[in-house]
């Protein structure tokens, strides 16, 4: 093994990268920081009213009846005389205290549900669940005006029904986190190492709750500022108490007389309200890691290919053999990282035959399965892929748009996924989507296209072909939805095939059917294929040719036989020699196997 | 898709904008003297078609349509000839004889005579609605022949004959009593229920046999009910009303908007309401002395020109100008001045002030609350606000619970106003003041009639002025916003024009 | 699916006892002089106990509640306290008021966030960017003052549309139409918001699906992979967004109604909660969570069509 | 199917320590998930399992999906719902424990699980999650962070590892990781889940070499579930194949994977394809052959 391991012992990362905390990562986004800043300044406001204006808020002064700003009244004074800037600032403390407390309660009921339902599951679940889904189909506004009108017209009682009314949502949420994380396996783990239930509550749940639960609050927040202002504006609400929404009362009867005191309210409400929608969406992008897509998920990725250099002249890079289907020069694709790019395939070129397979074999991270997408077009719009030319039977599909490329895609060059679950849409029955391109590129019509694919489907060996075309992807096996792909990738017949680990995802005994099928597919119709595998048993089994890739780069191209015979590179060497298939078995323990039945080598 | 979808959306909002100006109810300008739509915005919705429960004041015009009142009153408040042709007392005060129209007839055909009065009389007596609370004193109806019809009270009720000339005197099919299925009277209009939508929009049609077509020039009237003033307003800009009572801040901006304002009094007294005169809540109150220290304590010009906006007459009377009880120099007797107050108070014995307890009424009426709170606090009343659901605003003054506390009443009938606040019984009396007075006055008023009584009426006025009865402030104007559509003439002892003193605009 | 829909109907209807017996309860709490209000300020205090009897004020709460739960199971809601019109006939006229706004607004909703939220996922830049910040400042600025905003401007200013008021669509469709077009608009504001992001969303996670790279290799249309495959799969987080804001539109529609000066269910809830009019209460209550469980059992179908896991269970 | 070898090996009976006593002993267990619908059946994952464990021994669990192998090892760690049987470990009956109960065992039986991403928690360090055992059984910090250390030397990772989260690791480290927090507290049996399944060929060999090298230093027994019968062949000295809930077939790993006599076991080890052409077109013969006798027998049976 003088191949250095990939496993690199010790080639972890020389510096420990630095642990970028929530906030941190938050405060690194300009309008997360300008939503915290207001926010911050609102709260700050509020403690600091009595600092900010000697007004009372409450006391009003008949002859500043809507007085205008001015020194005395730097807002103004709104249609009793109260001064603005006073209310506004002391409103802020109602208002924002009691939305605290819609949220408190919330929380209150919501978490040690969510935790018990969550984490125990069960009878307590099922309650719980059940008594959520009743509270959140009761129209919250209709319940807080009954409450008004009939219990208190505090705004502190309204905000406390209000978080109880809301609370399910905070109990799903919790719930839901809480059987996720149960449900991974460091949970187990931990089990396993004998960590209480409280522990591992504190330990391994509560912190993957925190940060959803945080933007839950934001935006339950938001939510209670919200009503707050249209329980006002219903004319709900204690009339000694100094609030926006009072404010806003107060506006509405005047609004045809002084407009601009509905502005302040509604400035703070709405200030309030989208800093904490902002900052909740800034919480989540936060969360969620950096989005690595800006750009458009159809447009294509960026293609180029440079004209062939001196057609003739120029020594091709690989050796032109006899029934050429499809030719890859020099193909590059490359993926935009912080800073700069990152190639993951480099200069690979390669050459399929008529009625030939061709092994495209690697281990992860080697650009077997980008080779075979950027062959399809089918690369993710951030890649850019750059070729000397890649020819197709005459055509040259390097640069192709959508259009043009979709007289090729499904027609004369078929895919074969890896996951056959993962590649049906779920929506859809298996005939019609089936139907839909025999539709599109033979132009027959629907009755002629279901018995092609009927027919279709009993070729690629399904024995009910009928009850198939009519199920549902998540009717059918591993098996039969893998052949259920095999037979849209053949559905036109397609002169080249590409597929890609077609049978990593099934059972061994299922992957040699499959590959059983491809291979007499491959025969009978004289298509060329490529098969992107890591798995020197399949490669064996059915390829003709074998390209060896390692980290985007070509390490060696053989015909099967030789490879397996006589492998040049060096990886190669240690690749065949890393397979378990000839290994000595371990012998059976000495000792103690007495009185057993066991057949013994 | 998206094509297919932008294109009936498109479709849908030229649809909807195409029929722009088709939703113009209006009554076209220009046209003639009769005919076209009349649509009028009332902010509160009705309560009954069944005249024993239904209101008075801003629920009036729902009911001038589709009935007709024994009496109707002239645009300056005299009582005329309506459905009764003539009216007579017997010396007693306590037995009117009405001579009735022959010609009248109710929508369902049958014949408004004195036995519909007699029926229809009785029936909303006994009923709970204001407008019954008004028929109180009529002990029975007794029709000698169908065009006489003879009304037996249990005591004098000096304004009775302006009452039948409102609701209380309106006359309903015997048919119909309780309009279980609609109402059925004989005024100019009958309800089209089919286009009317309760509680939103009540449709009125002409009704072809009406005997006095001539006062009712619209085809159609259409009364809406929006109880939001912002809504209101809204409608009242974009011309989809013609008329409609306001608050005095919208006045700019209706004005603005091109619509007609008319401000008038119908007989309201806002100010400080003193319930507990006897002082069995506060002491302090039951002396003369420290009541009218509160009606010094208002500067009454300053609370109608900013709380107010201007629109009211400051007073400390409880009597309108237009009544006969009315008397100009009264007004003079209490003037903004706090020292006064204060040396008045110092004079009973409250030196240091006192404290009293009052509703929360700042929802309902904010200016009010901050005027009241702020001026009684300088001259040493410290206000303490009792906050209470404003749905209990009224009934808990109604038991009683407080001393004294800001309210709105009154009416342009000096009789109405006893009845409302002096007798011992009266509605607006809740902790059962008696003053003998007063009440001997009371009597002598309605057992007297024409000069006589009109002295006693102000005998009492200087009696109540003199006592502090309450601290009034102002007469609450009124303003009425009509579109130049129509031309609206507003009249005494009524808080909405009636319909008939509408016209469309030449 | 019988069973399913039975299942359902049962827990709706638990649901909206539930729900209207802690209103009964609520509702009883205020120890207000109802009668007194309701037989108004002149009435003798005779007359007012008078009327508490006639109500049945004066029995035990136990007893009342059982004679409603009694009348309310027979689908008898009583007579306002006010009015004395059955709340039966109010709700019926007050009904297609907020059934037609929030109907309007649900559809609104729906077309304008497929629209949005496809574009968004599909076209993603600035016009991304654009449609999810504009989509968070909808959903946080409350919903009245988007209410006033276009009352204002659309109908006060420049008259284009009513400002008030609702016409039944049996007399005048276009009227109809118009009378309900600003509410709507004004209702669906949040709505549109909410579920464009959801939308928008889902569509992105599907758009990055195994089984789209799959149909692209298969040639199909982009119309046909955005608009057919990718929505349809998209469509069912959507849509449960869509039933949970209904739940929010019949809130709004309270306040839309004030703006409006319409009498639906909404502004007959304010009044009838601020008078005490307990009847009338309790059968806007009954309504509006039937309508909720209406609404979700109508989602749940719908879920059920768009996603066959669902359907087969 | 074969004749019923799911009750083969119960050497009924056997005693005398370090002899016949087996390190674990499953006898006969039925795992069956309740039914997440009301009255309804519940899915039965295991059925009549009998197997046993001894010290120092790797037990090969091997069989394709919905074999029942996985749970098979969740019911050995107690995650898993036994409803039938029992799960001796060192002469102590541990199926029916209590929760509470169950937490002194974590000193002798441990697992590594399949998937090395999901498997260690992404929010805590290398040093928390090896440590957070050790503390738990009352180690001090010192000591506990002497033996991560220690630990991490033992899995051939660097000692700065410690500091670190487990998305700084490739696959195969992070595998090495999941060991280390397996091994800390020197257990007896491992409970192993596909752990080389989700690794690259390279990675695969090494990280069966390093169970094989601490096996032999420590004495460790492991329970090693797979459905891969050349990684079970490598590791194990006996194997279990499991087919539908049930063992078919258990013995030496050399016999069992290389001579099978169950159809089930022969149409497995058929259908795995050699990677060498030659071989492979023999062998792929010879399951042609061998499905082509299956039909016909099911033929005539039927």
């Amino acid at each position: 093994m003088s191949v250095p391991p990939t496993d690199g012992l010790v080639v972890v990362p020389s510096a420990p990268v630095r642990r970028r905390h929530l906030m941190v990562r938050l405060l690194h986004d300009p309008v997360a920081v300008a939503a915290l800043v207001i926010l911050a300044l609102l709260a700050a406001a509020s403690v600091l009213a009595p600092v900010l204006t000697s007004h009372d808020p409450i006391r009003s002064s008949l002859f500043d009846t809507l007085a205008p700003m001015g020194p005395d009244h730097p807002l103004g004074a709104d249609g009793v005389g109260r001064d603005v800037w006073a209310q506004l600032l002391y409103g802020a403390r109602t208002s924002l205290a009691a939305a605290l407390v819609a949220v408190a309660v919330a929380f209150a009921v919501g978490i040690p549900a969510g935790l018990l339902g969550g984490y125990y599951r069960g009878k307590a679940d099922a309650i719980l669940s059940w008594a959520s889904n009743f509270m959140m189909a009761v129209p919250a506004i209709i319940v807080l005006l009954v409450v008004m009108a009939a219990v208190s017209q505090s705004t502190y009682v309204a905000m406390a029904v209000l978080g109880l009314i809301i609370s399910p949502s905070v109990y799903r949420l919790i719930r839901a986190s809480v059987v996720s994380v149960r449900e991974e396996l460091y949970v187990d783990a931990a089990r396993v190492s004998g960590l209480t239930d409280g522990r591992i509550m504190r330990r391994h749940i509560l912190p993957v709750v925190q940060a959803p639960s945080i933007i839950q609050a934001a935006q339950i927040f938001g939510v209670a500022i919200s009503i707050q202002a249209g329980l006002a504006f219903l004319g709900l609400g204690s009339p000694s108490e100094t609030s926006w929404g009072a404010m806003l009362n107060d506006a509405f009867a005047n609004i045809y007389t002084a407009p601009m005191l509905l502005l302040w309210p509604a400035l703070a409400i709405c200030l309030t309200t989208t800093s904490l929608a902002l900052l909740a969406n800034a919480l989540r992008d936060a969360l969620g890691g950096k989005k690595v897509r800006q750009k458009s998920s159809v447009q294509r990725p960026k293609t180029s290919v440079r004209p062939a250099r001196g057609a003739k002249s120029a020594k091709p890079a690989v050796r032109n053999l006899g029934a050429e289907l499809l030719r890859v020069d020099n193909l590059k694709v490359t993926y935009p990282v912080d800073g700069g790019t990152r190639t993951v395939v480099d200069g690979v070129s390669l050459v399929v035959e008529r009625g030939k397979v061709l092994g495209l074999v690697g281990e992860s991270g080697s650009g077997k399965s980008q080779t075979a997408f950027s062959l399809l077009g089918l690369l993710p719009p951030e890649a850019g892929m750059q070729a000397d030319g890649i020819r197709f039977d005459g055509d040259e599909l390097g640069g192709l748009g959508r259009g043009a490329m979709n007289r090729f895609r499904g027609k004369r060059i078929a895919y074969i996924p890896q996951e056959p679950m993962s590649n049906l849409d779920p929506s859809f029955t298996v005939g019609s989507q089936l139907v839909e391109p025999v539709r599109q590129h033979l132009r027959i019509s629907a009755r002629a296209a279901k018995a092609k694919v009927l027919s279709l489907l009993e070729r690629v060996g399904i024995t009910e072909p009928g009850r198939v075309f009519d199920s549902y992807p998540h009717q059918i096996s591993g098996g039969m939805a893998q052949r259920v792909l095999i037979a849209g990738a053949v559905s036109c017949d397609p002169d080249l095939l590409i597929a890609d680990e077609p049978t990593t995802a099934l059972d061994v005994t299922v992957q040699a059917e499959i590959l059983d099928l491809i291979r007499s597919l491959q025969d009978e119709r004289n298509m060329g294929v490529i098969l992107v595998t890591h798995d020197f048993g399949v490669v064996a089994d059915i390829c003709d040719r074998v390209t060896v890739m390692r980290s985007g780069k070509l390490v060696e191209t053989a015909d099967v036989a030789e490879l397996f015979a006589n492998p040049q590179a060096d990886y190669t060497r240690m690749l065949l020699a890393s397979t378990l298939e000839d290994a000595k078995p371990r012998t059976a323990l000495k000792g103690p196997a007495v009185g057993r039945r066991d057949r013994t080598a | 898709m998206i094509k297919k979808l932008a294109v009936a959306g498109t479709a849908v909002l030229a649809l909807t904008l195409s029929a722009c100006g088709g939703g113009d109810t209006g009554g076209t300008p220009g046209e003639g003297a009769t005919g076209g739509t009349l649509t009028l915005s009332i902010s509160q919705d009705m309560k009954s078609w069944d005249l024993a429960e239904a209101g008075l004041g801003h629920s009036e015009q729902y009911y001038q349509p589709v009935f007709d009142p024994l009496l109707r009153l002239d645009q300056q408040g005299e009582v005329k000839e309506n459905l009764a042709t003539s009216w007579t007392y017997d010396p007693a005060l306590t037995t009117l004889t009405l001579k009735l129209r022959t010609d009248v007839k109710f929508s369902d055909g049958s014949a408004l005579d004195s036995t519909a009065v007699k029926t229809s009389l009785l029936h909303a007596k006994a009923g709970t609605g204001e407008s019954a609370a008004k028929l109180k004193s009529i002990d029975d109806v007794q029709a000698p022949d169908p065009s006489t019809a003879v009304v037996k009270l249990t005591a004098p009720d000096p304004g009775l004959l302006r009452n039948f000339a409102n609701v209380p005197g309106m006359i309903a099919s015997s048919t119909a009593l309780t309009a279980a299925s609609g109402p059925v009277g004989s005024g100019p209009y009958k309800l089209d229920a089919s286009a009317s939508t309760a509680g939103t929009e009540y449709v009125f049609v002409g009704n072809p046999d009406y005997w006095n077509k001539k006062d009712f020039p619209f085809d159609t009237i259409v009364m809406k009910t929006l109880d939001d003033p912002t809504a209101e307003t809204n409608a009242l800009l974009a011309g989809q009303v013609d008329g409609a009572s306001i608050t005095p801040d919208r006045i700019p901006a209706l004005e603005g908007g091109g619509l007609d304002i008319t401000k008038f009094y119908s007989g309201i007294v806002e100010g400080l309401y003193i319930w507990d005169r006897a002082g069995k809540i506060t002491p302090a109150l039951a002396d003369v002395r420290v009541r009218q220290a509160l009606n010094y304590a208002f500067d009454t010009k300053a609370i109608v020109k900013v709380a107010k906006k201007g629109l009211g007459e400051t007073t400390t009377q409880h009597f309108a100008p237009d009544s006969e009880a009315f008397s100009a120099d009264l007004d003079k007797k209490y003037g903004y001045d706090p020292a006064k107050a204060k040396a008045l108070l110092a004079e009973a014995g409250y030196a240091g002030g006192f404290d009293v307890v009052m509703p929360d009424i700042s929802t309902l009426f904010p200016e009010a609350q901050a005027a009241m709170v702020e001026q009684l606090g300088a001259v040493g009343v410290r206000v303490q606000l009792d906050k209470i659901p404003f749905s209990q605003f009224m009934p808990s003054l109604l038991q009683g619970k407080y001393a004294l506390s800001y309210f709105k009443t009154g009416s342009t009938d000096p009789w109405n106003v006893i009845q409302l606040l002096v007798k011992e019984k009266a509605t607006w009396n809740p902790l059962g003041y008696k003053d003998d007075h007063a009440l001997d006055l009371v009597n002598r008023i309605s057992l007297a009639t024409g000069e006589e009584q009109d002295k006693l009426y102000k005998e009492l006025n200087e009696y109540m002025v003199d006592q502090a009865w309450d601290a009034p402030w102002n007469f609450v104007q009124d303003v009425y916003a009509s579109s130049k559509r129509v031309q609206v003439t507003t009249q005494p002892y009524s808080m909405l024009p009636p319909i008939y003193n509408f016209k469309p605009a030449s | 699916m019988v069973s399913f829909l039975l299942r359902r109907l049962l827990a709706g209807i638990t649901l909206v006892l539930l729900v209207a017996s802690a209103t009964f309860v609520m509702l009883n709490f205020t120890g207000a002089d109802i009668a007194r209000n309701i037989v108004g300020e002149t009435a003798t205090p005779e007359q007012a106990w008078a009327k508490a009897t006639e109500l049945g004020l004066d029995e035990p709460l136990a007893l009342r509640y059982i004679e409603w739960l009694g009348a309310t199971l027979t689908g008898d809601l009583g007579k306002s306290w006010f009015t004395t019109v059955p709340v039966g006939t109010t709700l019926q006229t007050a009904l297609p008021v907020t059934l037609s706004i929030i109907l309007g607004a649900l559809i609104i909703s729906a077309l304008v966030s497929v629209v949005l939220g496809s574009l968004a996922a599909v076209r993603a830049g600035w016009f991304d960017k654009t449609v999810q910040f504009s989509a968070v400042l909808a959903d946080a600025v409350p919903g009245f003052l988007v209410a006033l905003a276009l009352a204002l401007v659309i109908a006060v200013n420049f008259g284009w549309l009513p400002a008030t008021g609702y016409v039944p669509y049996q007399r005048s469709v276009v009227e109809w139409l118009r009378s309900i077009t600003l509410p709507s608009i004004a209702l669906a504001f949040g709505a549109i918001a909410a579920t464009t992001l959801q939308l928008r969303g889902s569509m992105f996670d599907v758009l990055q699906r195994d089984y789209v790279r799959t149909l692209r290799s298969r040639g199909l249309t982009e119309n046909s992979i955005v608009f057919k495959h990718a929505l349809r799969n998209a469509a069912p987080p959507a849509l449960t967004v869509l039933s949970l804001q209904f739940i929010g539109l019949v809130g709004g529609a309270v306040i839309v109604e004030k703006v409006f000066g319409l009498r639906g269910i909404g502004s007959l809830a304010t009044a009838a909660a601020v008078q005490g009019d307990a009847p009338v209460v309790l059968g806007v209550v009954i309504v509006m969570v039937l309508l909720v469980v209406a609404v979700n059992l109508v989602a749940d179908l719908a879920y059920g069509w768009l996603n066959p896991k669902v359907r087969a269970e | 199917m074969g004749t019923d070898m799911t009750n083969l090996e119960l050497p009924a009976g056997t005693s005398g320590d370090g002899g016949g006593n087996p390190l674990l002993r499953v006898d006969n267990i039925r795992v069956e998930y309740p039914s997440k619908k009301w009255r309804r059946a519940g899915f039965v994952a295991l059925d009549g399992v009998s197997l046993d464990v001894q010290a120092g021994e790797t037990v090969g669990i091997v069989g394709e999906s919905g074999s029942g192998k996985t749970t098979l090892g969740r019911a050995v760690l107690g995650l898993a719902p036994v409803t039938g049987g029992s799960i001796v470990y060192d002469g102590r009956e541990i199926s029916s424990m209590r929760r509470s109960e169950r937490r002194s065992l974590s000193d002798e039986i441990q697992v590594v699980f399949q998937d090395p991403y999901t498997s260690l928690n992404p929010a805590l360090t290398v040093l928390d999650i090896l440590s957070e055992p050790l503390l738990m059984s009352g180690t001090g910090r010192a000591a506990a962070e002497k033996r991560v250390r220690d630990l991490l030397d033992q899995v051939y990772l660097p000692s700065d590892a410690a500091q670190r989260l487990p998305r700084e690791f490739s696959g195969g480290q992070r595998q090495r990781i999941a060991i280390a927090r397996a091994l800390c507290r020197d257990p007896r049996l491992i409970v192993c889940d596909e752990p080389v399944s989700a690794l690259d060929l390279s990675n695969q060999s090494r990280v069966l070499d390093l169970f094989i090298e601490i096996q032999e230093r420590t004495g460790v027994a492991y329970l090693f579930v797979t459905h891969d019968l050349s990684v079970v062949r490598y590791i194990s000295h006996r194997v279990a194949v499991m087919y539908k809930g049930g063992i078919v077939e258990t013995g030496d790993a050399a016999v069992v994977t290389a001579h099978p006599v169950e159809a089930y076991t022969r149409r497995l080890l058929l259908a795995a394809p050699v990677p060498d052409p030659q071989r492979q077109a023999v062998r792929r013969a010879a399951r042609k052959q061998f499905d082509a006798a299956q039909r016909e027998a099911t033929r005539i049976g039927a």
